[in-house]
């Protein structure tokens, strides 16, 4: 359904604008219909910039993105495409005008896309909205947005997206502000809607919810794909270097980081990539080491794999963000 | 950078070329005819003869030709350095008058807008969040504000002047002086300078003490002060390191007030009968001297210009936090 | 005994009354003990951080006292409690992002907070700190905004502990961080611990399995009390208190899948501080209660070092 | 939230005073004059006639009743103020909305713009206008000074949409498929309405100032009174060096009450609306 | 540091140069003036000093005629008296020659000696077109040289009454200096080194001020024994007369000649500041204010329209009301006083007119004027509605009241006049095209000669710009011709002057062209604490006008300053 090809972003950064800083490069991974693909990587690697671009809030430097064929950019009726595609952002607090009450994300979807429905038939429609995403629409209808909570706010964006009955959600990290019961509902509603044939893309750091939703995974680092493919098969079978250094970081319940293999098993791996017969590098700069399952080059050969592995972890400790 | 400044001296070029060509068009809408309200001042019986001098200075003024070749020759001439010659003062260069008054305006300009705006920021700051100063004080500062310059300006001229008799009331020094290096000289200039500056600061200083305060009071609040606190900072050292950044936002405010500054040291230089622009902006639109108002415009517009400018570049090296602001690439 | 809190309430004036965010909470941290304080958003955790280094202008102290090394903070005073401030009480403050003078550069300014606080000569001290979190000692000679979130951070943490102090509390210094970011900064803490920079050190956060990797003892928190403290071992294993348990349950493991089992949250709301209801303050959204819930639970040792507020933990 | 904003401004003694002092004065402009039976410029009374019982504020050189003067001359005062103010505030919105949501080229322009009026004596603008019209009125001078005196405010709200333009919100909006200019006026302007009501009164101010400044060298308006234009008569006559300070002194005190209690009524204002600034 | 500097202007300290023998004592720039050797004046200078050019009658720097540049005659306006100056004597030695003896002994500042070739060349230069006195040209056929002192003018006409005008107007000039400069130069020079006969020579200026220094050798204190008394002469630019106000409360003026309102308040308490007159009307007169009609206009056309408003005008609230009795009301001929004699009280005792509504009504209903709509104001015989606009400059204040009395009053009387305030630049504008209804003009001054006065009212013809005179457009032919006739009459012959302005009289009271208003005073107000017996009209006092304004320097100005005296020590 929706497909990105080689999509890059360039950002005009410094004092007076003279950098260039390359957010995201050369991205490209589809999104099926009722698929979760989640995006995951640290912090700055190009996560939002993609969601930002898929819901052409952003505009793309390089590369296309598709929907069903058709570049994005192409589609003239913004409305049209906001019909089929929409987006819940991280921080539910600044998704709502503070000055007017909370229900008018509804009101404005109806105002815009539904001017035709009596008031009546669209109460009943937001209603059921609401108890879709488990909210009492007694409880948070007529209320300003401080006077809900995180998880609640968040559930009324999702109903929001519901209401329209889109095709592609992308879900920018919704999750990170809310606590742990909170986060628990909210993800359970999105597996509910892939259900129902919703596509979702799914921006995450936390690497655990990623999994606990999502078909297929993305692992993004610096804009580049560093490894994507099956959920099971990244995280069960992690070839990329980073993607394992990521994935230990995870704090676990039961586990203590200090129980774990030490890092330099890690290193030792060879590059996945330069591993793979030639015929399996079927896209640029990716390889594919199992049936969907492709991963970037490391870094060069395999002792330049391990010592920028080692590096990046090094990195890591001493800067972060 | 480079790109910066490119960009910025771009946009400031344009600026003044539109600026100056607004400043040129402008007199030239005005109703009236310079040479016959010049002539009809003249006084002169003869009609016949008022008839021959009307078309000379016509053509002197080069009024006669087609209003396009008026602009050209005026960007012709600008680009040499030549303003033309002033109409009411006639036959001073515009460049003579200006300079000569330039001093004045400055001299009185520069140590208001610094002084004032040195001062109010440190008497804000420190009024900011003492209970008993922020009660009784600012007051004071909003009435300072809100004062009309020229209507303190006189009051003080009386008060202190004439009723008081402690300061002149006219000129840029005592008229039985000559410009020397002496020290009467620069005494009596400096006496004359304190009545039209008084007035200046005074009005000034209220708005920036008000300013510094607002800002002040809102960076107290900042994360950076919380921390500091809970770390146990001295209120002398948080108060020192709000004041340092609420005052790059007065920095700003400095340049977007230079304008109103400048139009309020013309008010208060006619009150004193100071010899700065002033007076020579008010003579010359009364005279409809396109020429010199031309001038004083243009040495406005490029003295606002520059300032902004200064202002703008010594903000971003300044203000650490500017230097990574980020913008979209086209 | 380092820090022993004695029924401390403090609450937030408010137009409409009171909330009493922090209403009775009695606990204590041991020397060299690392606690993580944990619970739902709004159950007080930040409050009760707050409380121990500095009051904001809308917080009352209500009762209760609060005793460092043997002696009470006045932690009302706010004058008195600058003497012990940052010396034997220090803070990383959730906003760690943006604790830094944005104008100032971060050596001269700690130069100036040391120096103010009568420690000329802080500065090989500082970077020889500085190293140990793996940050170079040209950062000092930097502007915060020159830095990346991580490395503020890591800077506030050494900052804030310059002066060893006894207690050192963490507020939320991980939640808006990537999982590696995380780790680093979590081992950090815990070295500072491990070198003996500081004595003790309480960690709020909401990320339960993050605090079980570095802390010695969990402290969960709800509405305002105490639900629960017990090692961390235990409380992530067999925790007793039904809040607890359910908080526990709904952390998804590495691993989990969705298809696999599906978790769940904790239904309802926490009940609003500005006017609790009497009683066990989970009663509303708990399985197990019952009508002693009507009751305060008192916050009762169950095991060695195991503490519950529930009638029902045995 | 808004009884808890009518709270504080009922607590707030700067917002108080400032509003009742615009009141009264307020109040005195527009119902003033009706219970004056004469005009501002008729002879009256005997020529300077200091305060009396009949006539408030004594009379001037000619015998024109300064107190009557004053009352017509607030009425003009406050219309100055009002227009300029709304004129300027508008297009400072406009100006500034614009510029910070559109951000790119038609900022750089707006930008430009802004720079241009900034640097433009505001002088200027009124000869045109006066060039026009032949005759200067209340109207025509709150016209340019409206015209000539958004600039910072321009550039204030530009700032503030900049900020608010990156939040989430906004980009909802967009979301839904809202058109920019329902963005600008339904979602980011709301924001910060108390902000704009803040410009709206330091323009109010400041279009006052200029209009007194602008009357003082003799460009005010030539149809009716203002206190600037009393302020500018009493000066031209000799007002206080004659003794006559009771012509001197009620109009330049007027103007100071009005813009002072509207600056106090600002930061009255600001307390009430930003949580930061209220003292509890 | 901000003047310091910036010496002043050409001349600077140069003062020396540029007087040849002048100013010893500020030689060494940076010297004070004593106080009790300077004289200072305001109210001429409205604006710093840009030229020393004598031909430039209308913004010269104050005293470049009188103080440097000298003319040929005084003339005294109270006595109407022509004293010899740089001439010695002048007669018309045939109807149409005029023969001029000149002083001998006179020397220029830079010693060269002043003959017939500099006064010749004076009146030569007029033949450049663009000299204000060019026009002299048409009728003036030749000057020539009969020897060094004296010189024969021919004429084409014996317009006895200009000649007379020309003779005290005209400042000589040095030939030996001027005769180089071209055209351009000789009109549009600064002459920033003035070079002239007077008792004084430039000493420096600056953006406020004109210092003039007097000089050694000036011819009349040898020749006449008259010596001006003011080592120093400043003369103080003008802002604004409140500023002028200020500095005479001060006692750091000793003459002002502002229009300073209010002035009888504090002429009558006790500052120390006096007038000519110490009752109302307080100053001389200077010349008159006149309501022009554009009689091009309905219903102004209608002479009889034009008398009701004359008689609806009631000046006398603007003599007390406005100007607090600084002005006089003028007569119905609006001849100044010192040109009483010219009046025919005949005429004007039957076609003279006064403040009487009822008679403005009279006239109105009389000519068919009436209100037909009841709004109290009449419509035009023809029905056409009544609507006029009385212009006079946005920011002359006292005019600005005097038109407003003027509306108020033509209103009562049922004549709609409003009051407009238009900008300076724009009101000439207006005027001298014609396009105004009504407007308030006072340019012409106090002279030699009434016919000034009628040359301003009736020249012809009529052109598309009405620049100086006859701003109404008023066309009568017979005026015209007296008028020139009265041009020719020798000013000795005031019977036949009279015969004629009689005339003249009898047609403008008739016609009603222009309504005299009031009369203008002689702005001047003195202080004694430093230099005394000014000009008064007490006993044992002179007589001259107390002035510095440009022009009136050789009407008494210059003997003004000899006459003063030290308020000390005698
Ligand atoms: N408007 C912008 N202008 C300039 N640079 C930007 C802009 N937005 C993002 N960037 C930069 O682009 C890079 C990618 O940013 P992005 O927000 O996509 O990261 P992310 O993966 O979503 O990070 P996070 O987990 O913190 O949300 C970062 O380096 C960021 O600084
Ligand atoms: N300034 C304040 N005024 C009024 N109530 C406040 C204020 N600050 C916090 N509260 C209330 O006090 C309670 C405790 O807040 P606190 O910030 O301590 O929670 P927390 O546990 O730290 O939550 P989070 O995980 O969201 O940071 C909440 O109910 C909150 O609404
Ligand atoms: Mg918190
Ligand atoms: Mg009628």
């Amino acid at each position: 359904m929706l497909k990105l090809d080689g999509v890059s972003k360039v950002y005009r950064v410094g004092a007076f604008g003279g950098r260039a800083l390359t957010a995201v490069s050369g991205v490209g991974f589809e999104v099926g219909e009722g698929e979760v693909v989640s995006l995951i990587g640290e912090s700055g690697s190009g996560k939002s910039t993609i969601g930002r671009m898929v819901l052409r809030l952003t505009r793309v430097s390089g590369g296309t993105i598709t929907l069903d064929g058709k570049d994005i950019s192409s589609i003239r009726d913004r409305k049209e495409y906001y019909r089929q595609v929409q987006g819940v952002f991280q921080d539910p607090f600044s998704c709502f005008n503070p000055v007017f009450r909370a229900d008018r994300v509804f009101a404005m979807i109806k105002e815009q896309y539904f001017p035709g429905v009596g008031a009546r038939e669209w109460r009943k429609r937001v209603e059921d909205a609401l108890e879709s995403v488990r909210l009492d629409p007694g409880n948070v209808l007529g209320k300003y947005p401080h006077q809900l909570s995180g998880g609640q706010l968040q559930r009324m964006l999702i109903a929001r997206a519901v209401l329209l009955d889109i095709r592609l959600l992308v879900a920018d990290e919704i999750i990170s502000m809310l606590d742990a019961s909170t986060r628990i509902d909210v993800l359970n509603l999105l597996a509910d809607l892939r259900a129902r044939g919703l596509g979702i893309l799914f921006v995450t750091h936390d690497l655990s919810l990623g999994n606990y939703v999502s078909d297929r995974t993305v692992v993004l680092r610096d804009g580049k794909i560093a490894e994507m493919g099956p959920t099971p098969l990244v995280f069960g079978d992690p070839r990329h270097p980073y993607t394992r250094s990521l994935l230990a970081a995870v704090p676990r319940l039961h586990t203590k980081w200090t129980d774990l293999p030490a890092a330099e098993a890690v290193d030792d791996l060879p590059c996945a990539y330069h591993e793979a017969a030639q015929e399996s590098r079927t896209r640029p700069g990716l390889a594919e080491v199992a049936d969907g399952h492709f991963v970037a080059c490391s870094g060069g050969g395999k002792a330049a794999g391990a010592a920028l592995a080692k590096k990046t972890l090094a990195k890591k400790t001493k800067e972060t963000a | 950078m480079r790109r910066y400044f490119g960009r910025k001296l771009l946009v400031y070029g344009l600026t003044f070329f539109v600026a100056v060509t607004v400043n040129w068009m402008i007199p030239r809408f005005m109703p009236g005819d310079p040479v016959q309200s010049m002539l009809s001042r003249a006084n002169v019986a003869q009609p016949a003869a008022v008839e021959a001098m009307r078309v000379h200075y016509t053509a002197m003024f080069g009024f006669d030709l087609p209003l396009w070749r008026q602009y050209l020759n005026f960007w012709g001439s600008l680009l040499r350095g030549d303003l033309g010659i002033s109409i009411w003062l006639f036959p001073t260069p515009v460049t003579d008058v200006i300079v000569r008054a330039v001093p004045y305006t400055l001299g009185l300009l520069i140590p208001s807008i610094l002084l004032s705006w040195v001062a109010g920021n440190r008497f804000g700051a420190f009024a900011a969040r003492r209970k008993w100063l922020d009660n009784t004080v600012l007051p004071l500062g909003y009435v300072l504000t809100a004062t009309p310059y020229m209507w303190l300006a006189i009051l003080l001229a009386w008060a202190l002047g004439i009723i008081a008799g402690i300061f002149p009331v006219a000129g840029a020094y005592g008229f039985d002086l000559q410009p020397s290096w002496s020290w009467e000289f620069l005494g009596s200039l400096a006496q004359h300078w304190f009545l039209p500056f008084a007035s200046l600061f005074l009005v000034a200083f209220g708005g920036w003490a008000i300013g510094m305060r607002n800002m002040i009071i809102y960076e107290l609040e900042a994360d950076y002060v919380n921390y500091l606190r809970a770390l146990g900072a001295p209120a002398r050292l948080v108060r020192r390191y709000a004041f340092r950044n609420a005052i790059l936002p007065q920095v700003t405010g400095l340049a977007l007030q230079l304008g109103v500054l400048v139009a309020g040291a013309l008010v208060t230089e006619i009150v004193f009968s100071y010899p700065g622009l002033g007076h020579l902006i008010l003579q010359a639109i009364q005279n409809q001297d396109f020429f010199l108002l031309q001038g004083t415009f243009l040495f406005i517009v490029i003295g606002v210009l520059i300032a902004n400018f200064v202002i703008d570049v010594a903000y971003v090296l300044v203000d650490p936090r500017t230097r990574t602001g980020m913008g979209e690439a086209a | 005994m380092a820090l022993k809190v004695t029924d401390l309430r403090v609450y937030y004036r408010t137009l409409r009354g009171e909330v009493k965010a922090l209403d009775g909470v009695t606990f204590s941290v041991a020397d060299g003990e690392i606690m993580g304080l944990a619970g739902e958003s709004g159950s007080g955790k930040s409050t009760l951080a707050k409380s121990l280094i500095r009051l904001d202008g809308r917080m009352r102290h209500a009762g209760g006292t609060v005793e460092l090394d043997g002696r009470e903070l006045p932690i009302a005073d706010d004058r008195a409690m600058d003497e012990f401030r940052f010396r034997e009480v220090s803070l990383i403050p959730q906003y760690s992002m943006s604790a830094l003078n944005p104008t100032r550069k971060i050596g001269k300014m700690v130069g100036e907070l040391l120096a103010a606080r009568g420690v000329p000569d802080g500065t090989a001290e500082l970077e020889r700190r500085l190293e140990l979190v793996g940050l170079s000692k040209d950062v000092l000679g930097r502007y915060p905004i020159e830095l990346s979130g991580g490395m503020k951070q890591r800077v506030v943490m050494v900052v804030s502990t310059l002066l060893d102090p006894s207690l050192l509390i963490a507020d939320e210094v991980t939640s808006a961080l990537d999982v590696s970011s995380q780790k680093a900064v979590a081992t950090t803490l815990l070295g500072f611990r491990d070198h003996g920079l500081v004595t003790s050190m309480m960690v709020v956060t909401h990320d339960i399995s993050l605090v079980y990797q570095i802390a010695d003892t969990i402290l969960v928190m709800y509405a305002g009390r105490l639900a629960e403290k017990a090692p961390a071992e235990v409380l992530v294993t067999a925790p007793r208190h039904p809040y607890t348990r359910q908080l526990v349950a709904a952390l998804p493991e590495v691993g989990v899948r969705y298809e696999d089992r599906r978790l769940t949250g904790i239904p309802g709301n926490p009940p609003s501080l500005l006017d609790p209801p009497g009683g066990c303050r989970f009663r509303d959204r708990c399985p197990l209660a019952f009508e002693q819930c009507a009751e305060q639970p008192p916050f009762a040792e169950v095991a060695p070092g195991h503490l519950v507020a529930c009638w029902k933990a045995e | 939230m808004r009884n808890e904003a009518l709270h504080f401004a009922l607590r707030n003694r700067k917002l108080v005073v400032g509003t009742v002092v615009i009141a009264v004065f307020l109040v005195a402009g527009v119902v003033g004059p009706m219970t004056i039976g004469h005009k501002p410029a008729d002879y009256v009374g005997p020529a300077m006639a200091p305060p009396s019982g009949e006539f408030w504020f004594g009379t001037t050189t000619f015998g024109q009743d300064v107190f009557a003067q004053f009352l017509y001359g607030l009425r003009s005062t406050f219309l100055v103020g009002v227009l300029g103010g709304v004129l300027a505030s508008v297009v400072g919105m406009v100006v500034g909305f614009v510029a910070g949501y559109r951000g790119g080229w038609v900022d750089e322009l707006l930008t430009m713009v802004t720079n241009i009026v900034l640097v433009l004596p505001a002088l200027v603008v009124l000869l045109i206008v006066n060039a026009y019209l032949g005759v200067r009125s209340v109207g025509v001078q709150a016209l340019f000074i409206g015209l000539t005196s958004w600039p910072w405010a321009a550039r204030a709200i530009r700032a503030q949409t900049f900020s608010l333009r990156s939040r989430d919100f906004v980009d909802l909006a967009r979301l839904s498929g809202v058109r920019t200019p329902r963005i600008i006026l339904r979602e980011i302007a709301p924001n910060m309405s108390s902000y704009l009501f803040l410009t709206f009164i330091l323009l109010f101010g400041s279009a006052i100032l200029i209009a007194a400044s602008l009357d003082f060298i003799g460009l005010g308006p030539t149809d009716s009174v203002s206190l600037g234009l009393m302020l500018n008569n009493a000066a031209r006559w000799s007002a206080l060096q004659l003794g006559m300070w009771w012509w001197f002194v009620p109009p330049g005190a007027g103007i100071t009450a009005i813009v002072g209690a509207l600056y106090v009524m600002n930061v009255g204002l600001d307390e009430v609306f930003n949580p930061k600034l209220r003292e509890m | 540091a901000c003047s310091g500097g910036g010496s002043p202007a050409p001349g600077g300290a140069a003062g020396g140069a540029a007087g040849g023998a002048a100013a010893p004592a500020a030689a060494g720039s940076g010297g004070a003036f004593p106080r009790n050797e300077t004289l200072y004046t305001s109210g001429t200078q409205w604006g710093p000093p840009a030229n020393w050019n004598p031909l430039r009658e209308w913004d010269f720097a104050t005293g470049t005629k009188g103080l440097v540049y000298e003319t040929l005659f005084m003339y005294d306006p109270n006595t109407d008296k022509f004293s010899p100056w740089l001439a010695e004597s002048g007669d018309w030695t045939g109807d149409l020659e005029y023969t001029l003896k000149l002083r001998k002994g006179v020397t220029w500042s830079d010693g060269k000696p002043f003959t017939a070739d500099d006064v010749i060349f004076t009146f030569e230069l007029g033949k450049f077109e663009t000299v204000p006195y060019h026009p002299l040209w048409s009728w003036m056929k030749s000057a020539a040289k009969v020897d060094d002192y004296t010189v024969k003018f021919t004429f084409a006409t014996a317009n006895h009454q200009e000649w007379a005008n020309h003779l005290y107007s005209r400042a000589i000039v040095p030939k030996h200096l001027w005769e180089s400069r071209s055209e351009d130069e000789v009109m549009n020079g600064i002459n920033e080194k003035p070079v002239g006969t007077g008792p004084y020579a430039y000493q420096s200026h600056d953006q406020d001020r004109m210092v003039w220094v007097k000089r050694d050798g000036w011819w009349a204190t040898k020749a006449l024994n008259k010596d001006v008394k003011p080592k120093y002469v400043v003369d103080i630019v003008n802002s604004s007369n409140e500023v002028a106000m200020g500095l005479l409360l001060q006692k750091g003026l000793d003459l002002s000649v502002n229009f300073l309102p209010g002035i009888a308040n504090l002429v009558k308490g006790n500052f120390g500041i006096k007038t000519y007159y110490d009752q109302p009307p307080y100053m001389l007169s200077a010349n008159t204010a006149w309501l022009w009609f554009n009689t091009t206009k309905k219903p102004m056309d209608d002479k009889e329209f034009r008398k009701a408003v004359a008689y609806s005008i009631d000046t006398k609230k603007i003599v007390e009301g406005v100007y607090g009795n600084l002005v006089k009301a003028s007569d119905p001929t609006g001849l100044l006083p010192q040109w009483d004699k010219y009046i025919d009280k005949n005429v004007t005792s039957q076609t003279g007119f006064s403040y009487d509504p009822d008679k403005a009504k009279q006239l109105l209903a009389d000519a068919g004027y009436k209100d037909r709509n009841g709004d109290g104001l009449v419509e035009a015989p023809n029905g056409a509605k009544v609507s006029l606009k009385l212009i006079v400059p946005a920011g002359w204040t006292d005019w600005m009241e005097a038109a407003r009395v003027i509306s108020s009053s033509a209103k009562a009387a049922g004549i709609d006049i409003e009051a407009d305030f238009p900008d300076y630049n724009a009101l000439v504008d207006i005027r001298n095209t014609g396009k105004f209804d009504m407007v308030i003009n006072n340019d012409k001054q106090l002279a030699n000669t009434p016919w000034l006065y009628y040359d301003y009212l009736f020249r012809l013809p009529v052109q598309k710009l009405q620049t100086t005179t006859n701003y109404g457009r008023y066309e009568n032919k017979r005026a015209w011709d007296l008028t020139q006739q009265l041009d020719q009459v020798k000013p000795e012959d005031l019977e036949g002057m009279k015969k004629i302005t009689s005339e003249l009289q009898k047609i403008q009271l008739d016609d009603m062209p222009v309504i005299p208003l009031w009369y203008n005073g002689l702005w001047s107000q003195t202080t004694n604490s430093v230099w005394k017996n000014w000009p008064s009209s007490a006993q044992g006092t002179p007589k001259y006008p107390p002035t510095v304004w440009r022009n009136w320097l050789e009407m008494g100005g210059t003997l003004m300053l000899t006459e003063l005296q030290p308020a000390s020590g005698g």
